[in-house]
């Protein structure tokens, strides 16, 4: 197993946090499914949130990005509060969302698709975008919806790249990506923590999850029950099963 | 060769716009066999699927079922014939509850359009099967919620309880694992190979413990043609394989 | 995040809720008469069919059908034409209703293949075309004048030129014509067509063709809405192009709406609470087009989910 | 019929193709991009008739200005409507917004026809075209109002004007993004809101514009768009939701189709772009240059 | 001599158009005229003071709220008579009510003369116009002034087909002739300039259009917008309303001749009833409501003749009946088909200039005596 990559920011821990959610309570209607959850990420970090199906992660993205909007607690980033603010403000202070189904949007191109956050110094070049993943170039032209599923994760994952963000909320990037895509991703990923970029990933491939995540929170029935570091993961492995399993 | 085609594929081809996404696939998958197909993304598995299991028409070459020709029938028909599929993206029926939606697809659909006037009732006969599947599949918790309301990996897993009432001959499984949690992994190995008794189980995956697990027999797609195919210890090391598909890391 | 139909009673709750409007919406209609003019309560009676003819294939399989005049409009006219011709009141009924049983079969065969906005304006044409004939052929259906003055002969003993009598010899084909679209859609086909509208390839997948469901769905709601349409016609003894006006499609589709869709007993409220108000401008020297503007505005606002749907939703979360 | 009478009456159907095509234009980006079942598009352009007519009653306006001011007091007004009402129905199924707007269509004829006749005891505003051209001019092959010669152009230019600023641009993109999956295209950093009330301001501004080309043409009454409505959906399926070039293409055909169809056998005229709609879209479920659907 | 009424009042439904295309020709207008009547009837006849009553209902002009309307006015409301009835389909089925429960009908504004042909019945009148009587006053009066040649056109429902039918026979008859067979036009159409078009190449004398309402404010808008005026080509209307003149302002209309019952300007007696009526009612009536004033006060008096409400003595009273008041001269109540003949008017429409006031807008052409204004009885294909 490689050895998760030394994290610099938690080390000094007078920094502030880049995100900061406490408290955090969030609903569907009539059914609460977040009660009470405390995160925070430290500029330049991945942080993993892993637990079993419905357990809440996803909810914990889509709060965090504004997009729930039923939902209680607080919110900053980078030292300022955005939990009251919809959707496009939260993108436009530097988060953005890959969600879980991709959402590539079916009356779009490729290309279009890929152009469509809007360019943000900092933010990927059409260009870049298409080295990374030269299969988008050649179905530039076509509908999104046409992409086979794996395509439709590598270009939901650039396209969001467009903007900059400082922070990337990614919802189970490895899922349906062929092992050696896995792996392309995961690089780019570390290169870009490089650049500055902070992470919070959502996964339930653990394997690539424990290879990038400086932390991990883990969730049970919408509480964060348990928090682990990466150095402590070899030795705690027995535990995050068990979380994870019945 | 001792055991049957169950399904078969001679000279496959599929055209979108110009661009060969099928090009020339012959593929023979045994009577009872557990058969994996891999490949990179965008190697044409799903399409594959889909041109099995009658959701696209062929460009060109056949499609064989015990030996009966199935590549001009619609999808329904082709249900009824013994071969059903799952499909790599949930697709459930959102405003039926999780029960329902197993009822549904418990239900015969051949006479159904003539039997609008039968009370619902009816279906109370398929309750025990379709509570069994549930909890099969780790639901047998939620039969009552919407399943609009469940998370991904919730819906992937009522995604394979549906594809499992169907009870085929021939099973089609598009990636059963993406989106689901090491519990559900275990849950659906033991799933697939339960179903397997007897029946023939086609798979697209790309969780090589998945497949190193279940699989017979593996054939490896790349450019919607076969690269390779055999039993799964021979595959892996095949250097082409290894450099389109599973990388380096893979062996670990 | 489109508001999902919620379909089925799933609960003891819900059943006793459905209940309760059954038994209210029953006695409603059986002392409506003494409530209402007759001939008002016959118009409900008629309109409300139709809406819960729509309902069936709107709120059941999510097809719009901008053309459901057609049946309606049909049947009217050759139920008209029957009595004209001195037919008997079932055997002129059953005829209108067949008649638009009839021309159902190739206009859903012909449109069911289509989805969304595009089956909503195929029916419409199909509509147009048949108004355009009904315009074209006077000497059956008079025209612009339009038909009046034929007989509606006693059955049984039955005096329908009472307009009471009429009401309740309806109300026997209202409950059986509601109890026939009840039938469908809580049984395994009505469920299995509720798949076939969310899902229509995972519906395929598990066997189903799509097709035949939408079509046996739009036969059984085009027969309703032409035994609705005999009904409109035996109650009033005239029949004019209106029945065949694209408005008349735009008007239960309306009120299907107002009522709740999905609900079976909405559309019939929705068809009540539109008449009324109508029948109410009539001599309220109010604009017409205001008040009837403004309370579709407020409810398409305030009762999202029609009368009923938002009553049921107000049930639930409490 | 002989060539002559042909070619009059297609040039002839050029003018009423040039409404519809400024209608299903706006119809297009509304319903085609926006999914909103505008019911309302028929009492919008009746609105800019009207609103043209009291410009100039109340100050004096002549044809020029109320040209350009009409339209964007219509579109301010759509733009307040979606606002305040249409935005509270996204995520419901279309057809409510078919409720609301069928609502509103009512609701505007009548208060329209309430202040005409409580301010000039008519329901009708007679309105005719400005000085500069009036008259008829000798083409050859016909005499023809000028007038109408101005409108066959003047549509076409802001039709290729719409086309290009929509296809050519990014807005296209934002606008069908924004419509088929709002909370995503959110997320991006997209004000998704001020992208479609915008869209709709605009495609309610064409229809203002085509009501004041009206108003010198047709009765300028009350329910002066309450058939056309129907006949502009038809056109914008006709030609493909979404296809901006489409509805403009069939907008033209089918003046002139109807032109042609009416000379012909003369009944047949109104229900012409019905038949022809069942026609297209028996071969081409997606209409002419629509692409091909998945969902709605 | 006392007088017996059914529950001590007689009732007039005004039945109408209250808020679609035909409410400002007849709408409230008419329901005022009506209630005009019935006050006039009362001050005149001490004996039934207090014992009529007026009210308005809205048809819609839909043929099924009309019956409805119609029956529930008289099972409910103890209507005696109902008046009015604008489109002919609503007119036609409250008619066929009118005749169910045996109560009065005064159709004035719905035009068809199937109301005393084929549909025609005991207890329905045809009163002010019809078809018939439009499109013959109009095509001999036009034809007579030198009107020669004319070219048709009419929307193609059967109040068009009978317009276009009864013109082309009264033009041929007086010498005229038609330079091309008749156009249908669709209906409802608001774009007629391929028949403007037209009518510029054939060159007619008159250009003849049948249509009413929106549709021939459209017509006549584009006549002008075509300039076939200043061409030569003259306007001849089937039915034409005061207020479809004022929607389009006079001077499109300049010129254009048309037949009318009546018009306030007329003479000094229809002057003094129309300022009575702009009195109580803040606008100058148009002619059909001023024949429901007439028809109203008509079916009054024949109460007052026959000492009662009842339906089948009222008929008796108004079969044959002759009178003469400000709205219908020299009219004679035809028994065999209840047609209510009347002298008639051709008219042509003022320039602005010369209107001495506003309304100001006919000028009479000629009259068309009574006798010779509505179709002869030998063709009438009623059957009582
Ligand atoms: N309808 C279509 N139109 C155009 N191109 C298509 C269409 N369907 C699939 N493709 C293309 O065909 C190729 C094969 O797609 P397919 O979905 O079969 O891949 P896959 O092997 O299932 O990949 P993955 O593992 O990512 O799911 C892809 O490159 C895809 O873009
Ligand atoms: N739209 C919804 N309406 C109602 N309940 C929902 C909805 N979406 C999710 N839930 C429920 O909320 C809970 C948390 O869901 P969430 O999607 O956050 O889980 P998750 O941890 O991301 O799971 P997965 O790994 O399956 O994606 C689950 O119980 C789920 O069923
Ligand atoms: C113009 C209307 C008042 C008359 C109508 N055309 C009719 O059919 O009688
Ligand atoms: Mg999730
Ligand atoms: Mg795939």
């Amino acid at each position: 197993m490689t050895a998760p990559a030394v994290s610099p920011a938690h080390a000094t821990p007078q920094t502030a946090p880049l995100l900061e959610v406490r408290d955090l309570n969030a609903y569907y209607g009539q059914s609460h499914v977040l009660h009470g959850v405390n995160l925070h990420v430290m500029p330049g970090e991945v942080v993993s949130l892993i637990g079993r199906n419905g357990a809440g992660k996803t909810t914990t993205l889509k709060s965090i990005m504004g997009v729930l909007r039923s939902r209680t607690g607080h919110i900053t980033f980078g030292g300022q509060d955005i939990t009251r603010l919809p959707s496009n403000r939260v993108a436009a202070r530097g988060l953005a969302w890959v969600p879980e189904e991709r959402a590539i949007l079916s009356s779009l191109t490729v290309r279009e698709n890929l152009e469509l956050p809007p360019a943000r110094p900092g933010g990927w070049s059409t260009e870049r975008a298409f080295e990374a993943f030269p299969v988008l170039r050649e179905r530039g032209q076509h509908p999104g919806s046409k992409l086979s599923g794996g395509e439709q994760q590598m270009l939901a994952i650039v396209r969001v790249l467009r903007s900059g963000p400082k922070l990337l909320l990614l919802d189970e990037p490895s899922e349906g990506l062929a092992p050696v895509i896995v792996q392309r991703i995961g690089d780019m990923l570390q290169t870009l923590r490089r650049e500055g970029l902070s992470v919070i990933l959502v996964e339930q491939n653990l394997k690539f999850a424990t290879r990038l995540a400086d932390r991990h929170y883990v969730f049970v029935d919408g509480h964060v029950v348990d928090e682990v570091r990466a150095d402590e993961v070899e030795a705690r492995r027995a535990d995050l099963l068990r979380y994870l399993s019945v | 060769m001792t055991a049957a085609t169950a399904l078969e594929a001679r000279h496959l081809v599929k055209d979108f716009r110009g661009f060969r996404a099928t090009n020339d696939v012959n593929l023979q998958i045994r009577e009872g066999e557990i058969h994996a197909i891999i490949g990179p993304n965008g190697a044409g598995k799903t399409t594959l699927f889909n041109l099995l299991s009658g959701f696209l028409r062929p460009t060109s070459g056949e499609v064989a079922l015990f030996g009966e020709r199935i590549d001009t029938l619609p999808p329904h028909a082709i249900v009824r014939r013994g071969l059903s599929r799952s499909f790599q993206i949930s697709s459930v029926f959102p405003s039926l509850t999780v029960r329902e939606n197993l009822l549904v697809a418990l239900e015969s659909p051949t006479n159904l359009p003539k039997q609008f006037w039968t009370p619902l009732s009816r279906l109370e006969h398929l309750g025990p099967r379709a509570d069994q599947i549930l909890a099969d599949v780790g639901l047998g918790d939620a039969p009552d919620r919407l399943a609009a309301d469940l998370s991904h990996g919730e819906k992937r897993q009522l995604e394979i309880g549906i594809s499992l009432t169907q009870e085929p001959r021939v099973l089609l499984l598009d990636e059963p694992t993406s989106g689901m949690g090491s519990e559900g992994i275990n849950r659906v190995i033991a799933l697939v190979r339960q179903v397997a008794r007897g029946r023939t189980v086609v798979l697209v995956e790309h969780n090589m413990s998945v497949v190193s697990e279940l699989a017979d027999r593996i054939t490896v797609l790349q450019y919607g043609q076969v690269l390779a195919s055999g039993r799964y210890d021979e595959v892996r090391r095949d250097p082409r394989v290894i450099e389109a598909y599973l990388g380096e890391e893979a062996h670990a | 995040m489109t508001v999902l139909p919620r379909t089925a009673a799933r609960t003891d709750r819900q059943r006793m809720t459905r209940a309760a409007w059954l038994i209210g919406l029953g006695i409603v209609l059986l002392i409506l008469p003494r409530l209402i003019y007759p001939v008002l309560a016959l118009d409900i009676l008629a309109w409300g069919l139709f809406a819960v003819a729509f309902d069936l294939l709107f709120g059941f399989s999510g097809l719009l059908s901008f053309g459901h005049a057609a049946f309606w409009g049909t049947s009217a006219y050759v139920t008209a034409f029957l009595l004209s011709h001195g037919q008997s009141v079932p055997v002129a009924m059953l005829g209108g209703t067949a008649s638009a049983l009839l021309i159902a079969v190739p206009i859903g065969y012909l449109s069911v293949r289509s989805i969304g906005i595009y089956f909503s304006m195929i029916t419409l044409a199909f509509a147009q075309m048949i108004s355009f004939v009904a315009l074209q052929w006077t000497d059956v259906t008079g025209g612009e004048n339009g038909l009046q003055g034929f007989a509606r002969p006693s059955f049984l003993g039955l005096d329908f030129s009472d307009s009471t009598t009429r009401y309740y010899f309806c109300l026997v084909l209202f409950a059986i014509g509601f109890y026939v679209a009840y039938r469908t859609v809580r049984s395994p086909f009505g469920q299995a067509l509720q798949a076939v509208r969310d899902n229509e390839q995972r519906a395929q997948s598990i066997g189903y063709n799509p097709t035949r469901f939408k079509f046996t769905a739009f036969l059984i709601s085009a027969a309703l809405a032409g035994l609705a349409g005999s009904m409109f016609t035996f109650a009033h003894g005239v029949v004019s192009l209106d029945v065949l006006n694209w408005r008349t499609s735009g008007e239960v589709v309306m009120m299907t709406l107002l009522g709740g869709t999905t609900t079976l007993f909405g559309p019939v409220i929705g068809a009540g609470l539109v008449l009324l108000l109508r029948d109410t401008l009539t001599t309220a020297n109010l604009p017409v087009g205001i008040v009837t503007g403004l309370v579709f505005v407020l409810v398409v606002l305030f009762f999202r989910r029609g009368v009923v749907g938002t009553v049921q939703y107000w049930l639930r979360r409490r | 019929m002989n060539t002559q009478l042909l070619l009059i009456q297609v040039f002839n159907g050029l003018v009423n193709g040039a409404f519809y095509a400024l209608l299903s234009l706006g119809l297009a980006v509304i319903f085609g991009m926006l999914r909103i079942v505008n019911f309302m598009h028929g009492a919008l352009y009746m609105l800019g008739a009207f609103t043209a007519f009291a410009l100039g009653q109340a100050f004096g306006l002549g044809f020029w200005p109320s040209l350009i001011l009409a339209p964007i007091l219509v579109g301010l007004l759509g733009m307040v409507l979606e606002r305040t009402l249409l935005s509270r129905l996204y995520g419901l199924d279309p057809s409510y917004n078919l409720l609301l707007t069928f609502g509103l269509t009512l609701l505007t004829q009548d208060l329209v026809k309430q202040f005409m006749l409580s301010h000039y005891a008519v329901s009708s505003a007679p309105y005719t075209p400005p000085a500069a051209l009036a008259g008829v001019v000798n083409l050859g092959f016909v005499v023809f109002p000028k007038y109408r010669l101005f409108v066959i152009v003047l549509s076409l230019v802001i039709c290729l004007l719409t086309w290009f600023i929509i296809e050519k641009t990014r807005v296209g993109a934002i606008i069908r993004a924004s419509t088929e999956n709002p909370t995503v295209t959110r997320a991006f950093g997209i004000n998704v809101s001020k992208w479609v009330t915008g869209v709709f301001g605009v495609g309610v501004g064409l229809a203002g514009l085509a009501g004041v080309l009206a108003a010198p043409i047709y009765s300028v009454e009350p329910y002066m768009g309450a058939e056309l409505i129907i006949t502009t959906f038809a056109v914008v399926v006709i030609g493909g939701l979404g296809s901006i070039l489409g509805s403009v293409i069939t907008g033209f055909a089918v003046g002139v189709l109807a032109a042609v169809g009416s000379a012909l056998y003369p009944p047949i005229a109104n229900t012409l772009v019905f038949i022809l709609m069942a026609l297209v879209l028996l071969v081409r479920p997606s209409g002419l240059f629509g692409l091909p659907e998945g969902a709605k | 001599q006392s007088v017996k009424l059914s529950d001590n009042v007689v009732k007039v439904g005004v039945l109408t158009d209250l808020s679609g295309v035909y409410s400002e020709l007849s709408g409230q207008g008419s329901v005022k005229a009506a209630q005009m009547a019935a006050d006039d009837f009362m001050a005149a006849n001490p004996a039934f003071r207090g014992k009529v009553q007026v009210i308005g209902v809205d048809h819609q002009n839909k043929a099924d709220v009309a019956s409805n309307k119609a029956a529930e006015m008289i099972d409910r409301q103890n209507v005696d008579m109902l008046v009015d009835m604008p489109t002919s389909s609503a007119a036609l089925a409250a008619s066929e009510v009118a005749k169910n429960k045996k109560v009065v009908a005064m159709v004035v504004t719905g035009g068809t003369t199937a109301l005393t042909n084929e549909k025609c019945n005991k207890y329905t009148f045809h009163y002010a116009y019809d078809n018939y009587m439009l499109a013959n006053g109009t095509g001999s009066a036009v034809t007579k002034r030198g009107g020669k040649t004319w070219y048709i056109i009419y929307p193609n429902y059967a109040f068009g087909q009978d317009l276009n039918r009864q013109m082309t026979a009264a033009i041929q008859e007086n010498g005229g002739k038609l330079v091309a067979p008749s156009d249908a036009t669709p209906f409802p159409n608001t774009d007629f300039s391929s028949y403007l078009l037209k009518a510029q190449g054939l060159k007619p004398k008159i250009f003849g259009t049948m249509q009413a309402g929106a549709d021939l404010v459209n017509v006549v808008k584009q006549y002008n917008e075509f300039g076939l005026k200043n061409q030569g080509i003259g306007l001849g209307i089937g039915l034409l309303f005061e207020t479809d003149v004022a929607a389009l302002g006079q001077d499109a209309f300049a010129g254009a001749i048309a037949t009318v019952p009546w018009f306030w300007n007329l003479d000094a007696r229809s002057r003094v009833w129309a300022a009575k009526f702009e009195k109580a009612f803040g606008k100058k009536p148009t002619w059909a409501q001023a024949g429901v004033y007439s028809a109203t006060m008509t079916y009054l008096q024949a109460v007052a003749r026959a000492k009662t409400d009842d339906s089948d003595a009222v008929v008796k009273a108004l079969e044959g009946y002759s009178f003469d008041d400000f709205f219908a001269r020299n009219a004679t109540i035809r028994p065999q088909d209840h047609r209510v003949i009347l002298d008639v008017h051709t008219v042509q429409v003022k320039p602005k200039a010369q209107a001495k006031e506003a309304g100001d807008i006919f000028t009479r052409v000629s009259t068309i005596p009574a006798a010779k204004a509505f179709m002869p009885l030998s063709e009438s294909k009623c059957k009582m």
